[in-house]
């Protein structure tokens, strides 16, 4: 399946869009999103360890993903 | 957690200019000896570089779960504590306020140190990004975890 | 020594209500990028003691010379500084801000740590005192050396 | 000569007066005009080492007095 990831600022400009579908099989963890996003054009522009977030709340690497969950990779963030 | 007595808390994520007066009139209570404000401003030179605007871009729904987050944790270690966070998103100018920050309580010391954390806190995990732009055209999305070598780009 | 460029500085003693814009408005410059501000307001319980009201007192020429005095030895350790510090004497209620305090800089240690210098210095050495006036009727001139055992009388 | 020192607050109340004029022989310091204050009635409510401002700035107890200086008993202070 696919699974639609959100991404922001220079994510969101190193893919060239605001949502990219990454190809995953389930189950799967945070870990093997990012894995599979580095083989869509842009993904080599991540860093090694890009922080990302499942349902708006920051996961770690081995935090699992299933169908539905919202998932947003998430730059280095600047606010303030 | 939070229950402030009388106005309501203000933890929000906005596309207009902040409102000081907002923020004050929410922590403000006849309880309250001191009121702690911290205001975030686009300054015109950043890194030495002149600034001539600055893009803020958020992930809007989760921005707003993480200042919740921290006045919840600000008023756990502090109670009695009323907290307000308002974040502005969208093109700001030089001198515009993109954050601000009150943090009320009886006493001067909590207000104070909550304050603080409450912007140190915010600056580390709430998905918030900026564009800045520069005079001579360029532009870079300030990356604070690699200041010495910002992805800069040409529009 | 403070040579603030734009806006005056301000450090006063006022009979009115503070206007806390006028405080931002003093301190806000290009080169700012963050303004930590303290607000010090009367509230309806001190030491367990209901409070109804409070009269402020000054030796207002020297409590302005001591003001400036901080404002100026905090300019002095943190170059680029822009401060201002109002206090309010006469006759206060619940709510009322008694004393606010603004400081302006490039960056927000440097905004956050001048704040909470400010009100600390002032609190040890500015001529103001303080008389609390409870709802039995007593009032105290406030004593922050000796909050043991307070001069009390009935009036 | 009398020189007039200004009260504040729970020391003008004790002194019942917002001046209070101290006999002192000149030239004299910032401790004589506090032992000279003692003498007068509302002087015993005096702590052991109150605090005195000469031309609005604060003054050790020996700092030197002059006629024409504008002395000030000052009270624990509680602004803010």
């Amino acid at each position: 399946m696919t699974l639609p990831v959100l991404l922001f600022a220079s994510y969101a400009d190193a893919f060239g869009a605001r949502t990219v579908a990454v190809p995953v099989t389930m189950p799967c963890t945070v870990a093997d999103v990012v894995l599979a996003m580095r083989s869509i054009p842009g993904g080599e522009k991540l860093p090694a360890k890009p922080l990302v977030a499942v349902n708006q709340a920051y996961a770690k690497p081995d935090a699992p993903v299933h169908a539905g969950d919202e998932v947003a990779l998430i730059p280095p963030v600047a606010g303030g | 957690m939070t229950s402030q007595t009388g106005a309501q808390p203000l933890v929000a994520i906005t596309h207009d200019p902040i409102e000081i007066a907002a923020l004050l009139a929410a922590v403000s209570h006849a309880s309250v000896g001191a009121i702690s404000t911290f205001l975030g401003t686009v300054r015109e030179v950043n890194d030495d570089r002149p600034v001539t605007g600055i893009d803020y871009e958020g992930y809007e729904p989760m921005a707003a779960r993480e200042m919740q987050g921290i006045a919840d944790e600000l008023v756990t270690e502090w109670p009695g504590l009323r907290i307000a966070i308002v974040h502005r998103l969208g093109t700001l100018q030089v001198g515009d306020v993109s954050v601000a920050i009150a943090c009320a309580h009886a006493r001067r010391a909590p207000s104070a140190d909550a304050m603080r954390r409450a912007i140190e806190s915010l600056k580390v995990r709430v998905p918030i990004w900026k564009r800045e732009h520069y005079v001579d055209g360029e532009w870079t999305w300030v990356d604070p975890t690699n200041a010495a070598a910002p992805m800069k780009r040409r529009p």
